[in-house]
């Protein structure tokens, strides 16, 4: 049997530029519609990295023209840091290649694959090399490449670079051409649309062939850059720990307090012991079996969570809000910001916000909108565990009908920021069902379903206080004239009814027979003093007592009252006319007054 | 009482609801009226009566919210109606009335269900039936077969029939109005309530009336309202045993019930159409497997009526209990026709000679 | 014909059809029926006797197939089941015939639609009604109240009953089986049929049968067999004009087309059943908007309803056309008690006499 | 603004497998539960494929157990040709390293991750290194390694190699331990039982935490083993074109002829022509421009489809019957395998397979099994292209009810058998939406379901010639004798009826008042010999005439007449029974004769 040597002379490293130039769905250029989409997605979220990273407010242009049949150039440019000129091949012509993917933090790209596989995609459809430029600031020159890359090595192909003028003082331009269709145009504005609700600080100018579209900024505060943190003692794994033990000098003690978040003094030693080590002892010499007695004693003894709020960079609810009301108009929105937490090590925060009324579709399923890491998700809703925690709410309780989603004019956005988001894959759609992340999920739609139901039921206590107000005084006189009417006895006055069960000022306006007449009752046991605003086309000109001023315009005149009203007393004008129109009080609190159009 | 002095009575008792509100609200009140709470959980069984009669629960519904104010107001103009049309002499149906609301701007009727259940609510404070405000149900009046003489006053005068020698086949019709209704003599020794319109063509075809002196009473289903008091008064006033002969699923042996014990929605008039002493004939479930009838699987609905049935006040007898645990065993559920399977002379030769001498009726 | 006569008939027509496929096996032939389609499609307009008959479209049921077969065997058990009912001078319900079959082994029915239809067959056979075969409806009969006086032959004897004088405010109820219906006398000028109790008990209240010399029928809904049988009667042997009063929706506008042209599934009895001359009243729908009637949205199934009669040869005149499209443009539809938002008075004393005089009948 | 250089400081090279250590729920690692499945799928695939390289029918050992607290060693033995030593470490100890990526044809694994996923994650949860064993041949020494994998750098960490003795003479056995449950047990047997049934030539056994279960082989002839093809010209993309171009030597005719399938001399001549190209120009120095002339010829002129049979290996409609049915018992099954032919440049063809009654569930979906180059399909069903095609097809059609799903007792297998499987995700779990493969899966599929239409059609004819049978010659006598009665005439005999519908042999049992009688009417043109048996409690000792033979056995007896029956004639017996029991006759054609049991 010699086939083994045969076999053997077949067997070869395979590079990661190879394996996913033949796997490209799985980074979501699965289709030549949604390739413009990802790209587009890939460089806007470097841009606003970056920006976060240089701390300046991100001014971001992307254009999209068609260069031939069914060719399309694809420009985003930002005014970011730009990248020093020896990287640029690396981070535009190499898989694998990045500055976030080995620190803890949140941000938006982290694999170094997204851009790169843009150019790959580019290069395999057309051939025709990405163009970067790049300028890190105003003593710098701007840096010019053609570029592509070596599928078989992963290394990049640099075919220009020069220096050339650019009017930007810093920041970072690329252009690929790829095979494309702009079928998904809708989808590309909602990315870039939700893009801008989460990114609130970000302009984003987009010039979709031909057609300008300006996301502006609603925030001029740049969100703080979040910053790498240690690993966490309870969120490492057995093999991560013995490697980063083998390469340390340090003792024991000295390690865990050096190479973890949240570990101090007092808890390296009660660690140490619970494992039963020798605090001094160099890590490097720890046998398998006793680093597994140290990871168990690391993960038993209490450590405080980890450093969330350098290491996350949550939206905010201020910004939530503000971000979600400038692109959908809502009568009701709460967001909420839930403190951070950790699943398998790794840091996370949900937000969340829910908004009632507006332009929202009163019938079908509500809007959901999905965020990981301030970055949209469009694709897989079905598939993502955000979808699943929303289905599992029990929004009956909070006066929505629900048919699996909540149903109605209700739109749930929920952002996940992470130090590592865990997508179902690398194409980044659908976040995987992590029990932590969920159960988070799940808290704050409940609590953000509170705040809802307490706004309906608001709503719903100030219809019941109107109609308690109706029943009173308009509809019980009625029952009153038909009562006397059928026991042949004298008209009935109900305003002692109105006086007992109100306790307020009561403005009643009733026209009969061309005469409109207000009546003011104060049943308080206080002198009041009130303004009347009555607007209607009566002019009122025989009016008794006559309005303190009168405003017309467009044919309707505004007619006003200033009155003082000892307890219990009564105030009233008649005029002739149509009674058209609405009265209104001003000066008394809300609570303190109750004002019936019996006309309507 | 005369026809005169009904009326009057009625229009007075009307009149004392709205004089009642009148007074409220004359005292500074915010008018209401209090009825009892009509469910399942509020009917009692009267020791007195022998009927099951609405409990002490009582709801209070006062004029604080639009809608019971609007209740109100509509209530007010009904009575007002009401009180114009007794004046007149005139009646009208429980649809006429709810049409009659369209020119009652706010007081007008959005379904006839509101109007039919706001009539129900002024039975129960006047204490009076529906017929003496002089308003005509839709539903259709039973036959009566049997040797029973009766006279009836109508519109048109004074008629006197008597129920086997005076009509024809279909038997004589229940007027809608039975207050108008005297019987004067009869030749009787029991009256059997039959559900369907079949079997009551059997027992008068096989000549059952005339072999056991009965009075048939074609029941046409659920019975209507003056179906059940001409039951009632022929039990009481001509002093004549009631039994009730429907077919064997929960739904006969309601009719059965109502007939006996009253039904929850008109609990208020148990004891004017209520006939306690009524006794139920069958097809009775034990029946099923003793006659070995053809019969049905019972369906979905038809259990959870017959569970419900078990917490019925109605049906709170060591009998009832036994019967309708042994069909919910049996799953089966039969017709009373189902009885021609064995002949069609079986229901009248051999099942009902045997059941009623049973029972003690003949 | 006397009553021994009309049985002897029906056995005869009866054993007929026996004697075919008895004919048919001793040739070597599977026993087969012939019978016209039963479907919309095959209803035709017969000049002559101006009603909707089947057209002559035929199916043929030969016993080849198990399923077949079978329906065969029943028929002639229930051929058999009749000769002896007849025979003995017994009769039974539809229901009970369907129970009768339990002892039939092969040939038990499975559900009652199944007898019937079988039933319906043998009416189309024999060219006789199943009352012919002694066989009782189970549905209800109307009633009639008005100037008409008319004979019953009853089983216990001759009655003689007037229509006015002789009934309370129920009126006459007619019987299951009309041929034993003669009428003797009448001092009206036109029959009026009512969809609604309501409606019928309005106009006897208001007097309209006295003003208008009127026969009022009460349909009580979708009339049975025996009431179009006596409205045909009325106004072929007593020449009284027929005119029908129902709601203004598309189902009450099928009351009025079974009344004057027959239904599809009885088309076979048209010529027995329908009225040609009866003529429809209203609610029309033009009634609608010039009354100002309080209406109700027209629902989905209204609205296929009235489609599917615009495909109905029995609705294709101009006439129908009309008020059907009036009404599918306004999407509404009224009540006939509706009037009663005019007041109690409204319908007899304008909407009737206005209608009734531009018809012609008064 | 020097922060670009901050930046570049932190911007580094990521190795694979830091890559996927990350995010291993990419590869199916998602869970502990799921780990096990993923690694003995792994094993296995590789087993499988070594052993048809080598041409061996397989025979494979997995075995599962528990070692500690939530602690599984995972075994996999096969008697495949074997590792030779110094490749051991990189087959196991490295992502992306494998024989069979670059090969255009059908394998299981293909992009050397799997394996070498399993030893990172038992790495990570256990630090206890795989265990290698592996002999290429009864001639050379088995070699012993435990190896691990260096995260930072994707290369094997070799801790152990030493050469042993193995009573295996050529073969691989690797063991892996990990944290995991046995959870998804159930669904490891039918991973295993449905690589079976499309493997019928492999024995697999298993021991999972001591219970042992074998699936025995159905076929003893090892599949031929796919050969590696050149790309076929109408599936090569331009960056693919540029780069063989780039390192070819030859001229152009020649290089179309020898780089491509199917491209002949006077096919390439043609592409040449038409791309407007001189034919020995050396292919490295055409511009790109050029090239693409080239590419646009090459699509547009004729090719034949890729040489399938050679690289591709479906199983064959006689195996995948075979396997079905070994593993399923159904009333009917019908297989089909589908030409081949192409998306994107890859050969593929669709197998697929429909059973149905036997043990299938009679109410509800139908079940689904799905393959991938002989590889079941166990999670996402609901994402897959497979599933997509069998709810698109109008089962409706073809007898089945439908909702979505096929319902009823139906059982539908497809397999995509394909020199590139495309995925949905690296975990394979799903087939991705590709238009000419759910093409050919939705043809195989209405094809098998006219055959399904054609068994229901049968199974009904049989069903209604029975019911005609039954109505001629049971019911037509009954409604005879009623008839009769009616009339009052006398019985008829329905026998000529009989004769002239059937014109067949008839037999009729019929028993009254204790006495049973058997007639036997030939009403064909011809003499008739026949063998009747009657099987019955009764002994019918008075029989006449007396049986040929009785055979008595628990009770019964089973009674036999011969007799040769003249055209028109009849022949009976009679004796006295309870008439119980079943009547046959034999020797005469299916459709020359009808039985009849009247007392049923």
């Amino acid at each position: 049997m010699v086939l083994a040597e045969d076999l053997a002379k077949q067997q070869r490293s395979i590079s990661v530029a190879e394996f996913f130039e033949k796997n490209k769905h799985l980074l979501g250029f699965d289709s030549p519609t949604r390739g413009i989409i990802t790209t587009v997605k890939e460089a806007v979220d470097n841009a606003l990295d970056a920006c976060e990273e240089a701390e300046v407010l991100p001014d971001i242009f992307v254009a999209i023209r068609k260069v031939g049949t069914d060719v399309y150039r694809i420009t985003v440019e930002d005014n970011g840091p730009g990248i020093v000129g020896k990287n640029v091949p690396y981070v535009f012509g190499k898989l694998l290649y990045g500055s976030r993917f080995h620190q803890i933090r949140q941000s938006r790209g982290q694999q170094g694959i997204g851009i790169s596989a843009a150019v790959l995609y580019a290069q395999l459809t057309t051939g025709v090399p990405a163009l970067v430029i790049s300028r890190t600031g105003a003593n710098a020159p701007a840096h010019r490449f053609e570029l592509m890359i070596k599928t078989e090595t992963n290394e990049p192909d640099v075919l220009v670079h020069e220096e050339i003028d650019w009017d930007r003082t810093h920041g970072t331009r690329i252009e690929i051409e790829f095979r494309s269709t702009l079928a998904a145009k809708k989808r590309l504005l909602e990315y870039l649309r939700y893009t801008a609700v989460v990114n609130p600080h970000a302009r984003i100018t987009a010039d979709i062939d031909g057609e300008l579209t300006v996301f502006e900024r609603v925030s001029s505060e740049v969100p703080p850059c979040p910053k790498a943190i240690l690993p966490h003692p309870h969120g490492i794994e057995f093999g991560a720990l013995k490697r980063i033990a083998a390469v340390s000098a340090e003792p024991l003690d000295e390690f865990l307090v050096n190479s973890f978040s949240r570990v101090g003094k007092k808890t390296a030693e009660e660690m140490i012991a619970l494992a039963n080590l020798k605090p001094r002892r160099k890590v490097k010499g720890l046998e398998a079996e006793e680093l597994k007695r140290l990871l168990a004693a690391m993960q038993q003894v209490k450590v405080p969570a980890p450093p969330a709020q350098q290491c996350l960079s949550p939206i905010g609810e201020d910004l939530i809000r503000k971000g979600l009301e400038k692109e959908i108009p809502l009568d009701f929105i709460k967001s909420r910001t839930r403190p951070s937490t950790v699943f398998s090590g790794h840091s996370f925060i949900i937000e969340a916000a829910i908004g009632y009324g507006g332009k929202l579709p009163a019938e079908g399923s509500g809007q959901i909108l999905r965020f990981a890491n301030r970055v949209p998700l469009l694709y897989q809703q079905g598939a993502c565990a955000i979808t699943g925690c929303v289905s599992q709410v029990n929004w009956k309780a909070y006066g929505l009908s629900q048919a699996g989603l909540p149903a109605g004019p209700v739109l749930i956005m929920v952002h996940v920021a992470s130090t590592n988001v865990p997508f179902t894959s690398e194409s980044k759609d659908a976040i995987a069902s992590i029990p932590e992340i969920e159960r988070e999920i799940v808290l704050v739609l409940q609590e953000l379903g509170r705040e809802l139901k307490t706004y309906l039921n608001r709503r719903d206590k100030k219809k019941q206080q109107d109609d308690r107000a109706r029943a009173i005084c308009s509809i019980i006189p009625e029952i009153a004239a038909k009562v006397s009417d059928i026991v042949e006895l004298p008209p009935l006055d109900t305003s002692p009814i109105e006086g007992k069960i109100m306790r307020k000022l009561v403005a009643k306006k009733r026209t009969s027979d061309g005469t409109v007449s207000i009546d003011v009752h104060n049943y308080t046991a206080r002198e009041i003093a009130f303004t009347l605003y009555n607007l209607s086309r009566d002019d009122a000109a025989d009016a008794e007592p006559k309005p303190d001023f009168v405003d017309a315009f467009d044919g309707e005149y505004n007619k006003v009252w200033k009155c003082l009203l000892a307890p219990g007393t009564v105030w009233q004008v008649t005029y002739s006319g149509s009674g058209d129109g609405s009265i209104d009080l001003r000066g008394v609190e809300e609570n303190q007054k109750v004002v019936v159009d019996l006309d309507v | 009482m005369s026809r005169e002095e009904m009326d009057l009575r009625a229009r007075e008792q009307l009149v004392t609801i709205a004089r009642g509100w009148y007074d409220q609200m004359r005292d500074g009140l915010v008018p209401f009226i209090r009825l009892p709470t009509r469910t399942k959980q509020n009917i009692e069984y009267n020791d007195e009566s022998e009927v099951w009669t609405y409990g002490e629960r009582e709801s209070t519904r006062a004029a604080t919210s639009e809608k019971s104010a609007v209740h109100l107001l509509k209530m007010a103009y009904v009575i007002g109606f009401l009180k114009q049309q007794l004046a007149e002499g005139r009646s009208s149906t429980l649809r006429e009335l709810y049409y009659i609301s369209e020119g009652w701007k706010r007081a007008k009727f959005g379904a006839q269900d509101e109007s039919n259940r706001l009539i129900e609510d002024l039975e129960i404070l006047t204490d009076l039936q529906r017929e003496a405000f002089h308003l005509r149900p839709e539903e259709d009046g039973a036959a009566i077969f049997g040797p029973l003489k009766l006279r009836e006053s109508t519109q048109r005068g004074v008629r006197e029939i008597h129920c086997q020698e005076d009509v024809g086949e279909a038997g004589y019709p229940i007027p809608n109005n039975v207050d108008t209704l005297d019987f004067i003599d009869h030749d009787a020794k029991f009256v059997i309530a039959i559900e369907t319109g079949g079997m009551y063509a059997r027992l008068m075809e096989n000549g059952f009336d005339e072999e056991y002196g009965a009075i048939l009473v074609n029941l046409k289903g659920q019975p209507a309202r003056s179906t059940r008091r001409v039951l009632r008064r022929l039990n009481e006033t001509m002093d004549l045993p009631v039994v009730v002969f429907t077919d064997g699923d929960p739904w006969s042996y309601r009719i059965y019930a109502s007939v006996a014990y009253g039904s929850i929605k008109s609990a208020h008039m148990s004891e004017r159409l209520a006939t306690p002493q009524a006794q139920f004939v069958g097809v009775q479930p034990s029946d099923i497997t003793d006659y070995n009838l053809p019969s049905d699987k019972l369906t979905e609905q038809d259990v959870a009526a017959l569970k419900s049935e078990l917490t019925d006040p109605r049906f709170a007898t060591d009998y009832w209990r036994e019967q309708i645990n042994l069909q919910l065993e049996m799953k089966l559920k039969s017709e009373q026709q189902a009885f021609a399977s064995r002949g069609l002379d079986f229901v009248t030769k051999e099942y009902l000679p045997t059941r009623l001498s049973e029972m003690g009726i003949i």
